[in-house]
């Protein structure tokens, strides 16, 4: 089952969705498939009923946080210089947001293929990480989803009963976000080192040596 | 006083107790328990009458007795089983209460 | 009265009311020259898995308990014939037995209904 | 009045005074049936012992279950906010006070003319199984037939009545 | 018993010597747990109570559901944030005199897990622990091992004077604070009546030095 | 269509709770509690004893798996999967160093596959055992099931011993092969204790199987229809217990189970008696495996020469590898960037999905029937709540 | 000393003690008397019981049990006694707290109560009641009430719902219990247990009378039996305990010395029905065999007791726990009919003759219904079967 | 026929229940604190170090390379490096650790630690009475606390203490012909090595 003529029947079952496929250049080759939460849906429904897909089985629902970082590129600018118009390469630095991303494994049980995989992203890390949810189509992503949302607080719309799963329901963090500042909880460590004696020490000076 | 009379007393006082607990008690469940009360102290008679009769040999006032008991407690099931009934429907076992719905 | 056949028994009652109370006196006892009782809010508050108990568990329940008890109750008061008559039985004729028959077959029938109507379902 | 007459009548009274009383009703279901334990007793002391165990085997062990269960499918577990008594109270209490003064005037007069304590009789179950047999049988069957009639009414009464599901 | 103890014990009278050695005894021979596992150790629990181990031959075999008739916890696995209310409350709801063993790595510090964010380092910062037993987990006969250690404990126990354990004591808690789940972390993050964290001059040296030589 | 609908068409409708008669009683099953195998919660409200709502509460034992993954090198990390579902240690392994050989591309030599296959059929039966015995012990069987249980248990624990050297977490394998390669004696240990293992499974079924009173708790009660059972991303044994035929061993031939001849047992009705009857026989489908595993095993290096385990940095990229553990479908997902650390590493726990449907079988059912389902189940929280 | 006297030789105790006692107190002394032995002998056999049953479940498992308090862990029960005794006795605020006092009392008195007419040996009854038969249940339904008091006074989720089940299964197996002993009471004609036992104590060859060789008895033996392991709340009938649902049932908020006294009065009420069974199918204090009677009758009902209590303990190592719908369909749709057919039967085995032709009538008429109610119940709504498996590839 | 498993189940317990006093496979019970098991072989539990010869600070194998310390998965183990070298056992100098502790109470027994020492110094014991009521006293062990003797190694792990014997002796002779190469080399300054004490003796035995 290539990955690529499933896009091109997706695209000529769906209209209107954009996909992409993310490239893997591990020697396990499993590329994935990047779909948009507009048609999100409509995929999943198509890739689950059409007749020879058949992924009736979403095996592995996760998320992934992808921080924003400070990306350096080489652009070529047009600039005037000494009167004349030149290509001129600058290093441009850009913040870029940042965002999270859901990823659902896919496999038939009925025609026993698989995986496909797909990738859902937020657009940014903070204001709009909603995404549609895939309940719908596979109830297995309940619990994973409901998973994500509380590790990772993508915010999955018409997913049936969203609530913290594995956190208790006061949590205000996302711990498995990969900025997430763990609580101070000071330990005796008679073993330091390391990140360990950084925190060791951190809390030390902050409460003084108590 | 004679033995007789003891028991006799006791057994009009718990008719009264019965009879003051049916009469006075908000909850249908205690009234049903005052009648069944009432009932007992006159199987209480039955007995003392049976004891201190002329024909203890007969064995009349044990029977009734022991038909009495028998009949109150089918009593007692088919009150009770009253009592759950209008309970499903007014959601209330207050006598009072149900009164007031009533209107 | 001393020569009544229920004295044992009533001496009976009075011992094992003795033996139950007398050890719980003795752990009292204890508790007080040795080992305090240490209540608090939280040690005597109702257990309910490690959970703070939410919700009272004096809540109304099913009817359907219900009418087991009806059944019983009857059977009960059955039982209450029967043992008179099993005592009485080997003196009885066959045609008196048939009228216990009888009465036992009434409530059978009682009973057939009942399984009938599917009264005895535990829910 | 016997000393153990009196030992037997003080817990009977009390527990049937205090089942009538109590707030809470499954106290008043539990000092019922203090109260017709002690009743039990009585008519073992009037030499009725069929009858006193029965007491304890009917009241004691199926109709105080059936109280209790009727309590509990009922709420009226806990103690009550209302208060415990009718609003005519006073009228019902006028009413069983006099009651019983009529009751033990009665019996205070006419007490005179009771004879003593007979000999005790011989009451062996056996008996009172030749009697139901014999001279009770149709009462016996009549009270098959109401046992049946009861089961099955109080039966109808308290099922609720079920849509006719599936 | 040792000497010296013995030596104690008859200040004490002979009646409460013989009192307190039925007494513990008694408290020693009967220790029944409380039916409560948490994560991997408690699989070595149960295969301590299994055939192979049988710890019943302690007469401990009665795992008792219920923390009202339980003597002993054994906190057989992690501890997380989320379970150290409950943890810290059935202890609370367990009648004196009650023992915990604190079992495997996990319950010790919070071993391996320790740098989590839900896990909680060590249940002795919430509640008293009489043995630990470390591991991960720890073989079954090592929670035996832990069994006998408490059991010798017990046996050291004195009914009256200052060394009385602690629920003989009119004074000493019986329950602890149970901590309440907050917008981060637990609150308190620790129970200050029952631990402290050691404090270290890490700040300096950079490593302790607890060494040896 | 709008997602709504497709929604509620297939969560199963849930009962009313107002009941119109009896109060309901909110009841918290756990998470201290004899039969929720650890400290697993359930929210239950039962009216009589007919449960009429049930939410399943996790996280008790969520103790950050994936997060501390994430700042461990690829070795570290593998002690830790030993802990995720603490009954099967080995197949965790397997699993975890499936994901890494296929992101890294590393080949298992012969023999390290064959001990895979050894050390993880042996786990199917110890799990399995294990598994049956905590479902009558949840029945109320004072104990003997789960003695005998774990009788058997004990003795592939000592070959665990023996041959990794820890009876629970074995953190035997390793990226590129095994730890360790056999004993001197271990073969033939091994081979006794798997030839004396039907007998055991003929004790337990003489014990159990065909008892009125298993059979009377067991049959009709759970029932996971087909449908949901896939919809909801059931594996493993309970899959099976519905009748789908999906075991990952045949389906992805991992490792080498293509060489072995075996059976895949299947249910019919789906309910807890199935569930029970497939792992009974699914332990003796594991005895065949390992008796021609056992029969074959070359000679032979025990790990990929090539790979090397301290300072192990794969390529940029990611990968899914899973495998058939004896819960269901265990899969790693590593996503690489590079560095020794994995960037995000993840878990898929059969325990957890297969968890999905406990509401669906329990509603309407006995509050006794409850546990016996949830036995049913075969979860593990250390691998729920990871 | 003859055998006789060993017999006796309590009776003899009890004379020779009495003989020192005032003539006024000597019926009070001598009450005292019978009575104290059974508060001795009976909460004894609880502790030996209890440790048998916990080395008897241990060998089922295949390990020892306890073994090392004492004597081969013979003094475990002391430990456990002298533990509970010393613990601290918890209430919880919110419960009932005189009802929550009273209720383990209630059920040690209750179950005490029951041995008042149970002959332990020959001439060695505590009273003999006229209608000691009907004493011993009318006693015995206090127990349910006892229950009801511990679970609801302790206003815990799980012990209502346990004190509901157990009251519940409780009423339900009483009546079958009465029931199953009507046909023994049909055959004696009395209800007095010691009349009972004495019918039985006779002997045709060597072989004894007991009410259990006949078709009625021996399927009333068999009914009163599993009537009185749920009265009993034993496995597999220990529904109202159900650890791995409601946890520890109706006592679980007892700590201390009342739950030993639950403990206690659970197997005093065990050992009751135990020894009620005994004295009415298995010849109570009489020898199996002609040639035994020799040996004193007090041992034989106390080695009767230990196999029945052997096989209580045999049954629990062995069975899972039924559940509540099936337990109460158990009762009212087996166990009851069953018992009417047995009095029926009972009946028709005394208008017939002696002779081969009786024994084939009546057990065929109690057989035949027997098999079809229990494929009634075994059919039900669902069908309860053995199944075959299918297998891919 | 209703209750013919029941009876099948019951007959199946009487079985274990009277086997239980004729056969050891219906008797598992191991008496633990009298009776053990067999040690087996492959065992472990707690990491120690390994010292060679009798004195436990000259023999340490350790040289303080840090990579245990690195690559233990709950960082349990704390070392620090000496400023100066120290002589071996075999006599050559080498940094030591000043500070060696593991936290027992965080260690988690994966063996990674011994995996990755390429010095054969760090080994897996197989002691597990270890219970204690001194969490921070006796459950973090220091240098001397963790330093047992490679004998006691060859006794709990024979095989692969010979296995590991074998090894370091065939490198020591490896070296020691390089090094007498390069003695050699170095010319007639005839500067016999000094006999190696007791390894090579020991590994005999």
């Amino acid at each position: 089952m290539n990955l690529e003529t499933i896009k091109s029947e997706i695209e000529a079952n769906v209209p209107g969705c954009r996909l992409e496929i993310v490239p893997n250049n591990s020697p396990s080759g499993q590329h994935s498939l990047l779909i948009d939460s507009e048609t999100a849906l409509t995929v999943a429904r198509f890739l689950r009923d059409a007749a020879h897909l058949r992924f009736d089985y979403c095996s592995n629902v996760t998320g992934i946080d992808w921080p924003g970082k400070e990306i350096s590129e080489k652009v070529k600018i047009k600039k005037i210089l000494d009167g004349v118009e030149q290509e001129v390469e600058e290093i441009q630095k850009t913040q870029s947001a940042g965002h999270l991303e859901a990823v659902y494994h896919l496999y038939s049980m009925e025609k026993k293929h698989g995986p496909v995989i797909l990738r859902m992203r937020t657009e940014d890390r903070a204001d709009r990480i909603h995404l549609p949810s895939l309940t719908p189509i596979w109830r297995s992503a309940e619990f994973q989803e409901r998973e994500i949302f509380d590790l990772y607080g993508i915010v999955f719309d018409g997913h049936p009963d969203l609530r913290r799963i594995l956190m208790w329901d006061g949590f205000e963090d996302h711990p498995m976000r990969r900025d997430y500042v763990e609580p101070d909880d000071y330990e005796y460590e008679p073993t330091p080192h390391d990140a360990v004696l950084q925190k060791a020490k951190q809390h030390l000076s902050e409460t003084g040596g108590r | 006083m004679s033995s007789l009379t003891s028991y006799l007393l006791l057994s009009s006082l718990l008719f009264s107790i019965g009879l003051a607990g049916a009469l006075t008690r908000r909850s249908a469940i205690l009234v049903l328990i005052g009648i069944e009360l009432m009932l007992n102290a006159a199987n209480l008679n039955f007995i003392a009458f049976w004891r201190y009769g002329p024909d203890p040999a007969a064995l009349t006032g044990t029977m009734f007795a022991i038909f009495s008991i028998s009949v109150a407690a089918a009593e007692a099931a088919v009150g009770l089983g009253i009592i759950l009934a209008v309970y499903r429907h007014s959601k209330t076992t207050d006598l009072d209460q149900m009164n007031s719905m009533k209107g | 009265m001393t020569n009544s056949p229920y004295l044992p028994v009533v001496v009976l009652l009075l011992a094992a009311i003795a033996f139950t109370v007398s050890p719980l006196v003795l752990a009292w006892l204890w508790a007080k020259k040795f080992s305090p009782h240490k209540p608090g809010p939280s040690k005597n508050a109702i257990y309910e898995c490690g959970l703070e108990s939410a919700g009272d568990a004096w809540v109304q329940f099913k009817p359907g308990y219900y009418l087991y008890a009806i059944v019983f109750l009857v059977f009960d008061v059955e039982a209450v014939f029967l043992l008179p008559f099993a005592v009485a039985f080997t003196g009885l004729t066959a045609a008196e037995s048939i009228a216990m028959l009888v009465f036992l077959l009434l409530l059978v029938e009682g009973l057939v209904w009942a399984y009938q109507k599917k009264v005895l379902v535990w829910t | 009045m016997t000393i153990p007459f009196l030992i037997l009548a003080a817990p009977t009274i009390a527990g049937i005074a205090a089942a009538m009383y109590l707030r809470n009703l499954v106290h008043c279901i539990l000092a019922l049936t203090l109260g017709f334990a002690g009743l039990a007793a009585l008519y073992l002391q009037l030499d009725a012992q069929f009858v006193g165990f029965t007491q304890i085997l009917v009241y004691v062990g199926a109709v105080a279950i059936l109280a209790v269960f009727a309590i509990m499918m009922t709420r009226s577990a806990g103690p009550m906010a209302q208060p415990v008594f009718s609003s005519s109270w006073i009228k019902g209490g006028c009413v069983a006070g006099a009651v019983f003064a009529v009751l033990a005037w009665a019996i205070y007069r006419s007490a005179t003319s009771l004879k003593m304590l007979p000999p005790q009789p011989e009451v062996a179950v056996r008996q009172i199984g030749d009697a139901l047999m014999h001279r009770f049988v149709l009462p016996l069957e009549i009270m098959g037939l109401l046992l049946t009639a009861a089961l099955i009414g109080a039966v109808l009464i308290a099922m609720q009545e079920k849509p006719e599901m599936q | 018993m040792d000497e010296k103890l013995k030596v104690e014990l008859g200040k004490q009278g002979i009646f409460t010597t013989t009192l307190q050695e039925l007494y513990n005894w008694g408290r020693r021979n009967s220790l029944w747990p409380l039916n409560f596992g948490l994560a991997c150790c408690a699989i070595e629990m149960i295969a301590t109570t299994m055939a192979r181990y049988d710890l019943a031959r302690f007469g401990a075999e009665v795992f008792r559901p219920s923390p009202r008739q339980a003597d002993l916890m054994i906190v057989a696995g992690t501890i997380t944030k989320k379970m150290a209310p409950q943890v810290v409350r059935l202890y609370n709801q367990m009648a004196e005199p009650k023992y915990v063993i604190s079992m495997g790595a996990c319950a010790i510090s919070g071993g391996p897990f320790k740098q989590g964010y839900n896990v909680l380092k060590g249940i002795d910062r919430y509640i008293p622990v009489d043995v630990h037993i470390p591991g991960c987990p720890p073989r079954p006969e090592a929670l035996i091992d832990a069994f006998i250690t408490l059991q010798k404990q017990i046996d050291e126990q004195q009914l009256t004077g200052v060394g009385r354990p602690r629920h003989l004591d009119p004074d000493a808690p019986s329950e602890f604070i149970v901590p309440q789940f907050g917008p981060h972390d637990l609150e308190p993050p620790q129970n200050p009546d029952v631990w402290r964290p050691p404090l270290v001059n890490i700040s300096l040296a950079g490593k302790n030095e607890s060494g040896n030589d | 269509m709008s997602a709504t609908t497709a929604a509620t068409a297939h969560f199963t409708p849930k009962p009313s709770t107002d009941g119109g008669e009896g109060q309901l009683l909110e009841v918290s099953m756990g998470p201290q509690h004899p039969s929720t195998h650890g400290v697993f919660r359930m929210d239950v409200a039962l009216d009589g004893e007919r449960v009429v709502k049930l939410k399943p509460v996790f996280g008790y034992l969520h103790r950050n798996h994936e997060k501390i993954a994430e700042t461990e090198t690829y070795l570290g990390s593998m002690p830790y999967t030993d802990r995720l579902d603490y009954l099967c240690s080995i197949t965790n392994n397997w699993a975890y160093a499936l994901a890494v050989e296929k992101l890294a591309g590393i080949q298992v030599p012969e023999r390290a596959e064959y001990l895979r296959v050894i050390t993880g059929e042996l786990t199917r039966l110890q799990n399995h055992t294990s598994v049956i015995g905590f479902l009558l012990q949840d029945m109320g069987a004072s104990g003997t099931p789960l003695m005998y249980a774990f009788r058997e248990r004990e003795k592939v624990l000592d070959l665990f011993e023996s041959l990794t050297g820890s009876r629970m977490m074995c953190n035997y394998m390793r990226f590129g092969g095994c730890r360790a390669d056999m004993p001197a004696g271990w073969l033939q240990q091994a081979q006794k204790v798997v030839e004396a293992f039907p007998r055991f499974l003929d004790e337990f079924e003489r014990l159990l199987s065909g008892n009125e009173i298993l059979m009377a708790r067991t049959q009709g009660v759970g029932v996971l229809s087909k449908e949901l059972a896939v919809d909801a991303g059931i594996t493993g044994p309970m899959l099976r217990g519905s009748g789908v035929n999906y075991d990952i061993r045949k389906v992805d031939k991992y490792g080498i189970y293509e060489r072995f001849s075996f059976k895949v047992p299947l249910g019919e009705h789906g309910d807890v008696y199935d569930r029970y009857m497939v792992r009974l026989l699914e332990m003796r489908e594991s005895v065949k495996i390992l008796q021609q595993a056992m029969r074959d095993v070359p000679p032979g290096p025990i790990m990929d020469a090539k790979t090397k385990l301290r300072g192990f940095r794969p390529k940029a990229g990611e990968a899914y590898g899973r495998i058939e553990s004896p819960k269901g479908e265990l899969g790693f997902y590593l996503i690489s960037d590079g560095s020794p650390n994995p960037y995000r590493y993840r878990v898929r726990p059969p325990s957890l999905v297969n968890l999905t449907v406990l509401e669906d079988m329990c509603l309407g059912q006995n509050v006794a029937d409850i546990v016996v389902i949830l036995g049913s189940i075969d979860f593990i929280l250390g691998e729920v709540d990871r | 000393m003859t055998p006789e006297t060993i017999d006796r030789i309590f009776i003899i105790w009890k004379h020779w003690l009495l003989s020192y006692a005032p003539a006024g107190v000597q019926p009070l002394f001598s009450a005292l008397l019978s009575v104290v032995p059974v508060l001795a002998v009976f909460p004894l056999l609880f502790a030996i019981t209890t440790v048998l049953e916990r080395k008897g479940l241990g060998r089922i498992q295949n390990r020892y049990g306890p073994n090392r308090v004492g004597p081969y862990g013979f003094f475990q029960p002391i430990a456990d006694g002298v533990k509970s005794l010393t613990k601290e006795d918890v209430v919880p605020r919110t419960a009932d707290q005189a009802v929550h006092f009273l209720a383990p009392l209630l059920l040690v008195a209750a179950a005490f109560l029951a041995y008042a007419v149970l002959p332990v040996g020959r001439n060695m009854v505590v009273a003999n009641l006229n209608a000691g038969v009907l004493f011993f249940f009318a006693v015995g339904s206090l127990v349910e009430l006892a229950v009801f008091m511990a679970g609801w006074s302790s206003r815990n989720k799980y012990s209502l719902l346990g004190a509901m089940r157990a009251i519940a299964q409780m009423i339900s197996y009483e009546v079958p219990l009465v029931l199953a002993s009507v046909v023994v009471i049909m055959a004696a004609g009395s209800l007095s247990t010691v009349t009972i036992v004495n019918m039985q104590a006779s002997y045709t060859g060597i072989w004894p009378h007991w009410f259990v060789f006949t078709p009625w008895g021996f399927v009333g033996f068999v009914l009163f039996m599993i009537a009185a392991t749920a009265e009993a709340n034993r496995s597999p009938f220990d529904l109202p305990e159900g650890e791995s649902e409601i946890v520890a049932g109706y006592y679980i908020e007892y700590s201390g010395f009342k739950f030993a006294l639950f403990f206690l009065g659970e197997y005093l009420g065990m050992f009751a029905t135990s020894g009620m069974a005994i004295t009415l199918f298995l010849g109570g204090w009489a020898a199996p065999f002609s040639f035994l009677t020799w040996v004193p009758s007090y041992f034989w009902f106390f080695a009767k007791l230990l196999v029945l209590i052997a096989g209580f303990i045999w049954v629990r190592g062995t069975l899972p726990r039924l559940r509540m719908d099936q337990l109460m369909n158990f009762a009212w749709k087996f166990m009851l009919p069953m018992t009417l057919l047995n009095i029926f039967v009972a009946g028709t085995w005394h208008f017939m003759a002696a002779g081969s032709v009786r024994w084939l009538v009546c057990a065929v008429l109690i057989f035949a219904p027997s098999v079809l109610l229990a494929l009634g119940l075994e059919k039900g709504k669902k069908k309860i079967a053995a199944r075959t498996y299918r297998f891919a590839e | 026929m209703l209750g013919e498993g029941i009876v099948k189940g019951l007959a199946e317990t009487a079985r274990n229940f009277l086997g239980s006093y004729v056969s050891k496979d219906r008797l598992t019970t191991v008496q633990y604190p009298e009776e053990r098991l067999p040690q087996i072989e492959a065992a472990r539990n707690f990491p120690f170090l390994v010292y060679d010869g009798e004195d436990w600070q000259q023999g340490m194998r350790c040289v303080s390379c840090l990579i245990c310390e690195k690559e233990c998965p709950p960082k349990c183990i704390s070392i620090e490096k000496s400023k100066d070298k120290k002589l071996d056992a075999s006599g050559k100098p080498q940094f030591y650790p000043t500070v060696f502790n593991i936290d027992v109470s965080v260690c988690m027994s994966c063996q990674i630690c011994v995996e990755v020492c390429p010095f054969d110094a760090i080994k897996m014991d197989v002691d597990f009475e270890l219970s204690t009521k001194d969490r921070f006293g006796d459950l973090l062990w220091n240098k001397e606390r963790l330093s047992k003797s490679n004998e006691y190694y060859r006794e709990i792990h024979p095989t692969e203490a010979a296995a590991v014997d074998a090894q370091l002796a065939e490198e020591r002779a490896k070296l020691e012909a390089k090094s007498k190469l390069a003695a050699e080399a170095k010319a007639a300054a005839a500067a016999t090595v000094p006999a190696q004490p007791a390894v090579g003796a020991t590994a005999e035995k």
